[in-house]
């Protein structure tokens, strides 16, 4: 979706602000935050694409004006009620009701260090599908705007690119994201002269790549 | 700024007297916990995890590795997952590494303007700079102007790639090994790696 | 510039909301905002143009969450400081405190049915510069992300099109809106069949024209 | 949403207690006045016409006119700057007017997507939806199903056309005339003329 999330080349932001020694967390809530999101995630329920999705569904305003931590906590909340576990009444009263959805699984404090070490990769066999492109193609970016989730920014897109490697069989996100299945596809890094995304107002020596899955992909 | 002159507490996002976050990450955690859905000891094993284990130190010691030993080097290159894994650096948001190594004619920095994607095995977790609208909107188009606001500046015929994180395909720069390390153990190497210069967003330290 | 104001194709704003019986103004104060901004325009001391920009800078949290008439203010607020008309302070207190710029004019009420019936055109005389584009020519609009104005939209950049009318001779607001002058150009009505900008998710049987400056424009 | 759960009221810009616009838009006119760089009278003035003179009744006119008077349609078509300022309005924001006509065949549909452009000489100020994000968002790249939400269902035939007003070129909508208004004068064919019909973001109205 062409959503607040979608960033780059936008101005009005403002300089980059980093932070000396920033510490790993700015108040306790981030904290909880950070781990309430992950223990909740390994529940199984919703990938890493539907998750994305519902940060970038937030209201535009309020996706601008979050810190990060905050886009994820109300996403969270979208996701949990989305599927059946918590209703807004008991987010807002702090407690739990009445019972809901059953978690598949519940992440145990044992379980932990296995669980992050193994992550979730998401590539997959690709069987007898062979790639369509190779590196040193020639490849132009589809023009598109879905208003669901995709992972082709706005500035690359209807942008001719070389393949510069073929990255995987991957899960798909715009299939994803919203139910349709993980319909993976093979992956690419695709690169851009910078002339050629931002035309006159390019930095001078400048090249930029992204990660691209075939569908998005044409021969120019 | 026109912005600044008036009382209006809410306009950059903060908000005056108690930041109703607490409450309302205070809140969900009750519901989910009394709901059986998060157990509070695994929030703890998490927290403990990216508090003590993964972090930049990680990447530092690839990096170290990678300056001292051609092999690890080229095996870096051609597969970082399992390279960086060999050292035991494995798992969520850093299942598929890729390593991308500077030189002195190419400066490779790294963003996800589409979210926070970045390598958490082996940086841990991102800085809020790099979560933020500025770099995500100007690392794209104006990737040396932002290397200069860090203090990084190119010699001018360096050139640029910028990578997207756009996958779940994870970038870890490796940055030019410093002059006058020749004789520097892993170690007094990988205290040379800062996070920035992980990320493309600085260089590695001068002895 | 790429900022908050640039909306054509995004996403996540929901659905337009009309207001039955919409009243001319939803409180006293839009009334003052709108008089306000007008009575100080007729200032002369800043173009359209400039006030245009004034509003797309206002941070895009901001920009995306006010209502238009506050969006008016908050440009108007700028633009008085920015040519020492008023000072911050003066703003926060709600007073004057020091003597500021003088006014090129001000607006007298006798003045104002004059002065609104006659407006600001923006047509100014060629000389003897004529179009490069004549109506039926094929053009390709700049890819370009200025950092400053511009009235070319994010969506219509790099795109193909036919001028269908030559619109007149145009102060282009790239230039004036900060301060390089108005520097004339024609000005043309550009077409564009909504799949050449929309791609896969382009209507049916849709089409779209942006008036576009000579200088967006390039022989494809 | 579950932007609506919590007790957040700045969420979407909608402050509880008194909207602190009140205050800070008195304190910007106290200063202006005070200054001598607006006189409060013309303040007066401004919206004496806005709200009573200039407002989608003089487009109306223009339509009937134009409905009645094949010669008047051809010169609006041509030129409507002048046309228009045949029956009185001119200025502001109407200084460079185009009149586009509805067909059978053809639909058109104005918006702004980077301002507020909108013809103020015929049609007054605009909504506050014409100004708003979902409509400069979605006239563009959904117009059929903006369009659908203005309750205006076109055959699938119909082709759209949308006119986005990125410079000083204000454009108003000619409506189909509906049928059965032969014997109509000026004044009862003005009165099926909606000011909504006018931007395309509607039809004329029925008898």
């Amino acid at each position: 979706m062409n959503g607040p999330q979608d960033l780059g080349g936008q101005h009005g932001f403002g300089p980059v602000a980093p932070e000396p020694d920033e510490p790993r967390f700015h108040a306790d809530w981030e904290r909880r935050a950070m781990a309430l999101t992950l223990a909740a995630g390994a529940m199984g329920t919703w990938s890493i694409d539907e998750s994305r999705h519902a940060r970038e569904s937030l209201p535009p305003a309020v996706y601008l004006r979050a810190s990060y931590y905050e886009i994820w906590i109300r996403a969270l909340e979208a996701l949990l009620v989305r599927h059946g576990f918590v209703t807004e009444a008991e987010l807002a009263e702090g407690r739990a009701l009445a019972p809901g959805a059953a978690p598949l699984r519940v992440l145990a404090a044992l379980a932990v260090p296995a669980v992050i070490s193994r992550g979730a990769p998401v590539d997959r066999a690709p069987g007898d599908v062979q790639p369509a492109f190779a590196p040193g193609d020639l490849v132009r970016t589809a023009v598109m705007h879905p208003a669901g989730h995709t992972r082709l920014p706005r500035y690359a897109r209807g942008k001719t690119g070389v393949v510069e490697a073929v990255q995987g069989f991957h899960v798909f996100p715009d299939s994803n994201a919203c139910g349709r299945g993980e319909a993976p596809q093979w992956l690419y890094s695709v690169v851009f002269e910078a002339a050629g995304i931002w035309g006159r107002d390019a930095e001078p020596g400048a090249a930029l790549s992204i990660d691209a899955w075939e569908s998005y992909l044409e021969r120019p | 700024m026109t912005d600044k002159h008036h009382d209006h507490p809410h306009e950059d996002g903060h908000e005056d007297g108690p930041d109703p976050m607490v409450a309302r990450v205070a809140a969900l955690e009750a519901v989910l916990t009394e709901k059986g859905l998060v157990e509070a000891d695994a929030l703890d094993a998490i927290l403990e995890l990216y508090e003590t284990r993964i972090g930049p130190r990680n990447g530092a010691r690839v990096i170290a590795r990678a300056w001292s030993d051609p092999d690890y080097a080229d095996w870096l290159r051609r597969d970082a997952t399992a390279a960086i894994a060999d050292l035991g650096y494995t798992g969520r948001q850093g299942e598929h590494m890729r390593a991308v190594f500077n030189t002195e004619a190419m400066h490779n920095l790294v963003v996800c303007t589409l979210c926070s994607c970045y390598p958490w095995s082996v940086l841990g977790l991102p800085p809020v700079w790099y979560k933020s609208p500025p770099y995500r909107a100007r690392a794209v188009i104006a990737p040396r102007e932002v290397l200069a606001e860090f203090g990084v500046v190119l010699p001018e015929g360096t050139a640029i790639r910028v990578w997207d994180s756009t996958a779940e395909i994870r970038y870890l720069v490796v940055p030019v090994r410093p002059e006058g390390t020749d004789g520097l153990d892993a170690e007094a190497l990988a205290a040379l790696v800062t996070r920035d210069s992980m990320i493309g967003a600085g260089l590695a330290l001068a002895l």
